[in-house]
């Protein structure tokens, strides 16, 4: 077991792309950790760096108290899980479960003791002589798993390992995946562009953009304070409202109507000053009667999410959506006020779309 | 590791020399002695025949008796004689381009077979030599030359320079069938004097239904037997060659070749030859079949036909009734005296020969063992299993007298025959002719024909100066 | 998967070739040194035993060189006059018409479409018969040419053919009346069996989901071809004609079968060189017309290239 | 089935009927005609008899021509596929600039060489190699002519192979030569029995590069024995054409029958299904 540390680590593809950007970073011992972020943010070019897939341009990775920057992947002790599970498709379970121990020049009993052990834990017993093509996708990603914890790794690497499940076994693999790290205890690197399944799974998480990381933190971070307008609009089911405006004393206007800056927020902006106030959905309480600081607008959409609805307004100038409780939906056309819960309104610079309170430079860990 | 650096060194040697390296150097005249103390020798004799396969008997003579029986002689004279046999057996143009390929980068076997019309192109390409060059004068000794006509003697010769050993001769002739001669009322020892008369007898012939009445061969698809077994013939019966040595020149747009073209033009136009089968890739063969199941009249072929193909048991066509039903009768001039040098009759002869490999090692045993191979016993030996006309005259006399039709080519046929000429252009112009044949087949009229002809020749020679026109 | 790699981000002035999914230099870790020993021992073989003996026939092109008679002793070099020749003669020009013609029906479409058909609609047969279906195409394909060339010829033969027995068409001369069809249709048979290998193997990725929304939403049968399963095989569908259209241009098997005629009308461009080179014997002419196939060859590539890469 | 779909059907059936006949009618005379006493080019009903067979195996060249051919097809099946399967990973995996066009070029170059007219380079080039009368030149000089459309063929091939795994491998540590043995070989198998079945059809059929630089009979390949088969005259012996089709057909059709029930006579379209 080992923790993570990248230093400035850099990866620059031939023609000049940073794909990973000076990134800098430690994942501790023992931590499930995700890296979130659209499609091409770098979160999987970081992943294979730290697997050795591709090799650093700069920077260095270091897994415990050895550098690996420039060891080969085979000698980093890792092991890794791919988004299509890279079964091999001419070796049966077995045989795919305990290459790897071949490889490392394990004796035959051994190996094979070794996989029908990782096999059994991850209930593939009973399968162990087909081959990948004869497994549905649930059971190939169990083989997946069990070639990499039959090696017994210091560090398991995840490439999206639930998005080739279908919507129900990505959520008990979830579960799944999560027991088994816990009780395993190996630190943990898992790519995602999926922010449930970071959230519902991580100890921590990195979102990234651009190469570099925009808010490192635990789910709940993240979730209550994304450092950027960014994070802020990737995390949630249901988008955090943006809204633009400009700061009036010690409240916004936003487009002629008033939010009130929360505390914290009013000594790091100057009056006049061009920001976005954030405030999620959950955040925000709806009524029917006009109500003091509230933004006002007329009922245009009413999402059923099952427990709760979404109720998106429209004013002059903004949308703004917000969660009720099953039952109090208003009706479509009369007017509602979104009250936002104190302490929970966030304040953006609209220059460069970082929290009012927070550096200039994102945080890093 | 010494292959590829090998490799290496020769790729850019070529390179630098590339334009050196088609070319063949003359090389100095080398010692016509050379080896001839030699105790130990390996001769090697490569011709285009394969046991089981095509000109099996020379295969298998070669191997059988040539072969253990030099060794012998050898040995008696405490010489230890190796002779191997390098067979091939496969189509003429294909044999002549391995055979050319080994003689230019001075390998290949000692002793090579060789068509008669190849020796021109192989001489001027400098990859045969006179027998004097290779031998030495001794060559002129040997007593076999007496035995072989200078006629076939010709055909082995180059610019009056004899480059190699005659191996058999032929000739052609006119075959028909006396079955549907007797149903057409033609007599069964028919003997035409002039082409009006083949067509004379072709048109009685006409009456018999399922019945072609002359296979003339014509076309490219029969390749070079339309010129050997149809245009050429039909030339000398006009009184010229195809190319004359004297003047240097090839026929074109001549009045002897439209005079020709205007034959083929009767006898497809009036239908008493089968256009079609002309056309057909196979349609040689299937002419010797139609032949053999009595459904052609008369064929002018060479006496190949008679001993190979309607052979009543080994032929490829084999006609059981061949010696009772089958005729043959010299081929006539286009009118009585009008054929080469005055003839009433003519023929064309072919036939393939021995040559010295220059680059052998060892020149006297080589000739020692090529005029073994052409000596009466050999020759007498060769032909052993099945009468066919040899290049000796002693051995003809022996061996023929039992076969009236060989003895009739050996003794009426071949002294009239006359030769194609051994030029490296002589297969395009053959082309030519076979195309014009073909155009007339298919309906073009024999002066333009001809005038197409005359334009193919001109190509092929670069240019009209050496070409005969009227 | 290999979606998300490594797009640059929008605020980066990426060039417009970056914006698809770019594959990584080197995935399966070779390094320069191995991949160059892997690459190594073909290139060699190549080089050696390909491309120095193709340069050299291409210098023999420029050249009067005969393999017998005066020209073998010293061939000279006569610059573009092969060509010029080649290109002025009007049996070159039948030969070359000839040769797209053939390539053309019997390739692109007749071996493509065959193949696709039988690639498509074997897939629904049952086993057995699948089986018998396909080793059949295959055998066609398998067995050497020269026995093909006897099959054919008995096949068509004029007066005891199988094909005029079939037909009750006696004595008609197939290889007479129609040569180019007749070696058209010779060659699809011959050739079938490459494209039907390589349409199954492409139409085995397309995903079903595909043709199944293509399905629901009422497209046709060809409406779903042109919309759904092109696009997937476009990469095959060139590969695959780009290889036929090469082999079939060069295929010399037609002439055991009619040796180009009759009068030419089958002398297709491999039997126009063997015809001059060997038979005739003018082999700097016949290496010059070489080059002017390659040159075609080229031309036929580069507008498949053109016509099916165009979505690169 | 609608009575619609049911015309359908029976139409298809017919047409896959006709194209079965269409591929299966030719090789009628293959399988008749060298048990016919009389062989021509007529199909006949034969009386059967195993004569032809017997005059066949008197040649004495027949048989070990056979052997020839299988070691030529051998050798250069192992080269072509050994050297093409190495370059065409190599080729897929690493970026190296240019070769696409390098690979077409070399496409198109082969196109020459395999024809006529390479005829008198390749002969001198081997004779220079003392390669004459060696059935190695005989198989380089084949090989050479076949790799770029195996390499071609193959690198297609090898592009449809998810490259995880391979980096899957790597992060176990193989070594990239255990990553080839172990993953791609057999991954990529049915594209390898499908080159060399393709490159042992090429040179079972090849006649003109043995002939000429072969020199010894007793070397020479059963297409070079074919053409043997034929009188002075050019006239096919039918009995012998025939007879020895068959027997130089048999080889190559059982070994089709091997590689397609051994490793699936097919290319590949990605591993998933």
């Amino acid at each position: 077991m080992a923790a993570i540390k990248l230093d400035g680590l850099t990866k620059v593809y031939p023609g000049g792309v940073r794909a990973v950007d000076d990134l800098t970073l430690t994942i501790p011992d023992g931590e499930f950790f995700a890296l979130l972020g659209p499609s091409g943010c770098g979160k999987t070019t970081l992943l294979r760096t730290i697997a050795g897939l591709e090799e650093a341009t700069s920077g260095s990775v270091r897994i415990g108290d050895r550098d690996v920057t420039h060891l080969p992947p085979g000698k980093r002790e890792l092991a890794m899980v791919f988004q299509d599970y890279a079964l091999f498709p001419h070796m049966t379970v077995v045989d795919n479960i305990s290459y790897p121990l071949k490889i490392k020049g394990l004796a035959k009993d051994d190996r094979l003791g070794r996989a029908v052990k990782a096999g059994d834990e991850l209930s593939l017993d009973g399968l162990m002589q087909r081959r990948p093509a004869e497994l549905s996708g649930g059971q190939q990603q169990r083989v997946a798993l069990a070639r990499a914890i039959a090696t017994h790794p210091q560090v398991f690497l995840f490439d999206e390992p639930l998005s080739n499940l279908d919507a129900r076994l990505r959520l008990e693999a979830r579960t799944f995946l999560k027991r088994l790290q816990r009780d395993l205890g190996v630190t943990t690197v898992f790519v995602t562009h999926d922010q449930a399944e970071a959230l519902a799974m991580a100890d921590r998480m990195a979102v990234m953009d651009a190469g570099r990381i925009r808010q490192v933190g635990t789910a709940r971070e993240v979730f209550q304070r994304p450092a950027s307008t960014f994070v802020a609009n990737f995390i949630g089911s249901t988008p955090m409202n943006l809204l633009s405006g400009v700061v009036r004393g010690q409240a916004v206007n936003v487009s002629g109507q008033i939010v009130q800056l929360p505390g914290d927020a009013r000594q790091h902006v100057t009056d006049g000053q061009d920001v976005v106030v954030g405030v999620r959905p959950e955040y925000l309480s709806l009524s029917q009667s006009a109500a003091d600081g509230a933004l006002r607008g007329v009922v245009a959409i009413v999402e059923n999410l099952g427990t709760a609805s979404l109720v998106t307004l429209e004013s002059d100038g903004f949308t703004v959506a917000a969660t009720v409780a099953d039952g109090e939906e208003p009706a479509i056309g009369t007017d509602a006020w979104a009250l936002p819960i104190p302490g929970r309104t966030l304040v953006y610079r609209r220059e460069d779309g970082e929290l009012v309170d927070a550096p200039v430079v994102a945080a890093v860990a | 590791m010494t292959r590829i650096a090998r490799i290496i060194a020769i790729m850019t040697g070529l390179a630098l020399v590339a334009t050196g390296c088609l070319g063949q150097s003359d090389e100095e005249p080398s010692d016509t002695q050379r080896g001839a103390e030699a105790t130990e020798v390996t001769l090697t004799i490569a011709a285009n025949a394969v046991s089981g396969g095509k000109n099996a008997e020379e295969a298998d003579w070669i191997e059988n008796y040539v072969i253990p029986t030099f060794v012998e002689q050898q040995q008696a004279d405490g010489v230890d004689v190796t002779v191997e046999f390098q067979s091939s057996g496969v189509d003429d143009e294909d044999y002549k381009s391995k055979i050319a390929l080994d003689l230019r980068t001075g390998s290949g076997a000692d002793i090579v077979s060789l068509d008669g019309i190849w020796v021109g192109e192989f001489a001027e390409a400098g990859y045969i030599l006179p027998l004097t060059e290779v031998v030495g004068d001794s060559v002129e000794d040997w007593d076999g030359w007496e035995q072989i006509p200078d006629a076939v003697q010709a055909n082995m010769a180059f610019n009056d320079e004899r480059y190699g050993v005659p191996a058999g001769s032929d000739g052609r002739v006119l075959f028909f069938n006396k079955d549907l001669f007797a149903q057409a009322g033609l007599p069964a020892d028919w003997q035409p004097a002039s082409w009006e008369e083949i067509l004379d007898a072709g048109r009685a012939l006409q009456g018999i239904s399922g019945v072609t009445p002359i296979q003339l061969n014509a076309g490219t698809a029969m390749g070079e037997a339309t010129t050997m077994q149809g245009v050429l013939p039909l030339l000398v019966g006009t009184g010229q060659r195809i190319y004359d040595e004297d003047a240097g020149t090839w026929q074109g747009n001549t009045q002897n070749v439209r005079d020709v073209l205007t034959f083929y033009q009767r006898v497809y136009g009036e239908g008493l030859g089968d256009p079609t089968l002309q056309q057909e890739a196979q349609g040689r063969d299937k002419s010797f079949a139609e032949f053999a199941a009595g459904t052609i009249g008369i064929l002018m072929e060479g006496d190949y036909f008679w001993r190979s193909v309607i052979e009543p048991t080994a032929g490829v066509a084999p006609m059981p009734t061949r010696d009772e039903v089958v005729g043959y009768t010299k081929l006539p001039a286009m009118t009585p005296g009008s054929g080469l040098d005055g003839q009433d009759f003519v023929s064309m002869s072919g036939g393939g020969g021995w040559v010295l490999n220059p680059a052998t090692e060892f020149p006297q045993q080589a000739w020692e063992l090529l005029t073994f191979m052409n000596s009466a016993e050999a020759t007498t030996e060769l032909v052993a299993g099945g009468a066919r006309l040899t290049q000796r005259e002693d051995v003809n006399d022996e061996i023929l007298a039992d076969d009236p039709m060989l003895s009739f080519i050996a003794e009426e046929v071949v002294p009239l025959s006359a030769y194609r000429p051994g030029l490296a252009v002589y297969p395009q112009i053959s082309v030519a002719l076979q195309q014009a044949t073909l155009d007339v087949v298919t309906g073009m009229p024999p002066d333009e024909a001809a005038a197409k002809y005359q334009e193919a020749v001109e190509a092929a020679l670069g240019g009209a100066d050496d070409i005969a026109s009227d | 998967m290999a979606q998300q790699t490594t797009l640059p981000p929008a605020e980066q002035p990426a060039p417009a070739a970056e914006a698809r999914p770019r594959p990584a230099t080197d995935v399966a870790g070779l390094g320069r040194g191995r991949a160059a020993a892997f690459v190594g021992p073909a290139m060699v073989l190549i080089a050696v035993f390909l491309v120095f003996p193709a340069l050299w026939t291409l210098y023999i092109g420029i050249t009067n060189y005969r393999l017998t008679g005066v020209q073998a002793r010293v061939p000279e070099i006569v610059g573009f006059d092969n060509y010029a020749d080649a290109l002025g003669d009007p049996t070159f020009h039948n030969a070359l018409f000839l040769t797209l013609v053939f390539v053309l029906f019997s390739a692109v479409l007749g071996q493509n479409l065959l193949g696709f058909a039988l690639a498509r609609s074997l897939a629904t047969l049952r086993p057995v018969l699948r089986r018998v279906v396909e080793s059949l195409v295959l055998l066609a394909w398998i067995i050497p040419g020269s026995i093909v060339a006897f099959l054919w010829l008995a096949l068509l033969d004029r007066d005891a053919g199988t094909l005029n027995a079939l037909l009750q068409t006696p004595g008609l001369a197939w290889l007479i009346d129609y040569p180019l069809v007749s070696i058209i249709v010779f060659n699809i048979w011959r050739g079938t069996a490459f494209s039907m290998l390589l349409y199954s193997a492409a139409l085995a990725s397309v995903p079903p989901s595909q043709l199944e929304t293509a399905r629901l939403v009422g497209a046709s049968r060809w409406q779903t071809l042109r919309d759904v399963v092109f696009p997937h095989i476009r990469g095959h569908v060139l590969t695959n004609t780009l290889l036929i259209s090469l082999w079939t241009f060069n295929d010399f098997t037609p002439f055991l079968i009619t040796a180009g005629g009759p009068n030419d009308r089958t002398e297709i461009l491999p039997v126009y060189i063997y015809n001059t080179a060997i038979s005739g014997g003018q082999m700097g002419y016949g290496a010059a017309v070489s080059l002017i196939m390659l040159v075609i060859n080229l031309i036929i590539a580069l507008f498949y290239i053109r016509l099916l890469r165009e979505r690169r | 089935m609608t009575p619609r779909d049911f015309v359908g059907r029976i139409g298809f059936y017919v047409l896959i009927g006709l194209v079965t006949a269409f591929f299966a009618l030719p090789m009628l005379w293959l399988v008749g005609t060298p048990f016919d006493e009389q062989p021509g080019l007529a199909l006949s009903v034969p009386d059967p008899t195993l004569g032809n067979f017997s005059e066949l195996l008197d040649n004495r060249f027949a048989l070990p021509s056979l052997l020839n051919s299988v070691l030529l097809a051998l050798g250069t099946a192992v080269l072509v596929v050994a050297f093409a399967a190495t370059a065409a990973y190599s080729l897929s995996r690493v970026r190296i600039p240019g070769r696409d066009v390098l690979l077409y070029l070399l496409l198109l170059l082969s196109s020459i060489v395999t024809g006529t007219a390479a005829m008198v380079p390749i002969f001198l080039l081997m004779f220079e190699l003392g390669l004459i009368d060696s059935r190695v030149g005989v198989v380089l000089v084949l090989s050479g002519g076949l790799l770029p459309a195996a390499i071609f063929i193959l690198k297609d091939f090898m592009d449809s192979v998810p490259k995880s795994y391979e980096e899957s491998a790597r992060v176990f540590g193989a070594s990239a030569f255990q990553i080839l043995r172990d993953v791609v070989v057999p991954v990529i198998r049915p594209g390898l029995a499908t080159i060399a079945v393709w490159t042992i059809v090429n040179v079972w059929g090849n006649f003109l590069v043995p002939f000429i630089l072969l020199r010894d009979a007793d070397k020479q390949p059963a297409a070079v024995l074919m053409r043997t088969f034929y009188t002075e005259g050019g006239a096919p012996n039918l009995a012998l054409i025939s007879t020895f089709s068959l027997l130089f057909s048999i080889p190559v059709v059982v070994m089709y029958l091997f590689v397609n029930r051994k490793y699936g006579f097919r290319f590949y379209g990605g591993i998933k299904s």
